[in-house]
């Protein structure tokens, strides 16, 4: 007995706020739900990777109005994919973020854990990072510079 | 003509140095024709306009689209959130 | 630069207080963290798969001693297969737990998404659920019974 | 004699009726031999004992295991957390 996508609860949103996950994830969860699974993300003070380098902040901006009908076409389709997924939150925040703070995060409620709510994370996050319009310049002990993400979306994006 | 408004975000704003602009473009001009038309007006933007993202009315959109009357037109670089 | 294994956060307990995800994921967030990967099983009021039926609350009990252990070993477990792991959170609440409550916690903290941390997360729920002695019992109106699983430990496990 | 200490859990400490005993077993005794002493002296247990789960000082333990002395032995069904 598969819940009605009619009043399954999704959440997106830009915020300037901190991100509390205790509240986003009682918002997602229902009577049905017996697993969660969330992606944060954090912001680096110290990136060893690719181009390894100290992070001070993060100055995060979004095309708010437009940002928050992406995160909600990400969440469309992510119920597509994984019709079975009951609760959705996807969560960007913005502004001036330090090393360690949560600055985005998607969950992702089911019934049980072996219905793809793993999958359905991973998605939404690598969803987020393609189409939904935030940029972030990173400020260092010896600079400042934007980071550019390297998708381009396709007509119907 | 028709009256429309551009927003700039992330590097191509730092380039154009404003959040937006409000601008009359001719009937029927495509986006391509947007490309062409802001790289001539203000050449700061120029080498921007090979990887800008544009989108009319927040839906992303590509060169042939022709750009319509009162539409919100944004340009920004690739997203880089999360 | 791979931090060493040395002082990297492990957190695990079996606790009869509300599990706090704020407070989890900051301890387990290091300066070079940019990626969590957290999932929480929650108590359903309503089960729909198998043998449907409700449940009034969920009463759970743990051999403490051994199912910290335990939960030490699946984190250890995790290090060994993921080694990029930063931090780990396995925790366990017991007692008397009603429908949407979260009851169980895995949390694992790397530098970036793309690094199996959904994966160290999902092996970290499916040991939990084979090795660390935990049982619940169902209250529902109509009667209680023991859950049961259906995994029996090798030697060494 | 060796003195041992015996916890239950679950459907196993219902059907004991207890949650923990102290008992003497031979020495040598092993976890096969104590699933048969306690079917034959808690006749209450002996249908558990087929899918009993036994750890031995908080290890998973198995039948050719011999009980050490002073040992703390659980007794429990396939666990089921989460």
């Amino acid at each position: 007995m598969q819940p009605s996508t009619f009043n399954l609860p999704t959440i997106f949103s830009i915020t300037e706020s901190e991100i509390d996950l205790n509240d986003l994830l009682a918002k997602i969860t229902l009577t049905s739900t017996g697993a969660a699974a969330i992606f944060t993300g954090m912001v680096r003070g110290v990136t060893s990777r690719d181009n390894p380098h100290e992070t001070e902040f993060l100055e995060y901006e979004a095309y708010i109005p437009m940002a928050e009908e992406k995160m909600k076409q990400v969440a469309d389709e992510i119920r597509e994919r994984w019709p079975v997924i009951e609760g959705i939150a996807v969560v960007q925040r913005i502004g001036k973020l330090y090393p360690k703070t949560p600055t985005v995060l998607i969950a992702c409620t089911a019934a049980h854990r072996d219905t793809g709510v793993f999958d359905a994370a991973r998605y939404g996050i690598d969803r987020l990072k393609e189409i939904v319009p935030v940029w972030k310049k990173e400020v260092s002990p010896t600079g400042e510079f934007w980071v550019e993400g390297d998708y381009t979306p396709k007509p119907g994006e | 003509m028709n009256h429309i408004k551009l927003l700039f975000f992330a590097t191509i704003r730092d380039r154009a140095g404003t959040k937006s602009l409000e601008i009359d473009i001719p009937v029927d001009l495509t986006i391509l024709g947007l490309k062409e038309k802001l790289s001539t007006d203000y050449p700061n933007l120029k080498d921007s306009m090979k990887s800008v993202l544009i989108t009319i009315n927040r839906e992303y959109a590509f060169d042939d689209a022709v750009v319509p009357s009162n539409a919100e037109v944004a340009l920004f670089p690739p997203v880089s959130g999360g």
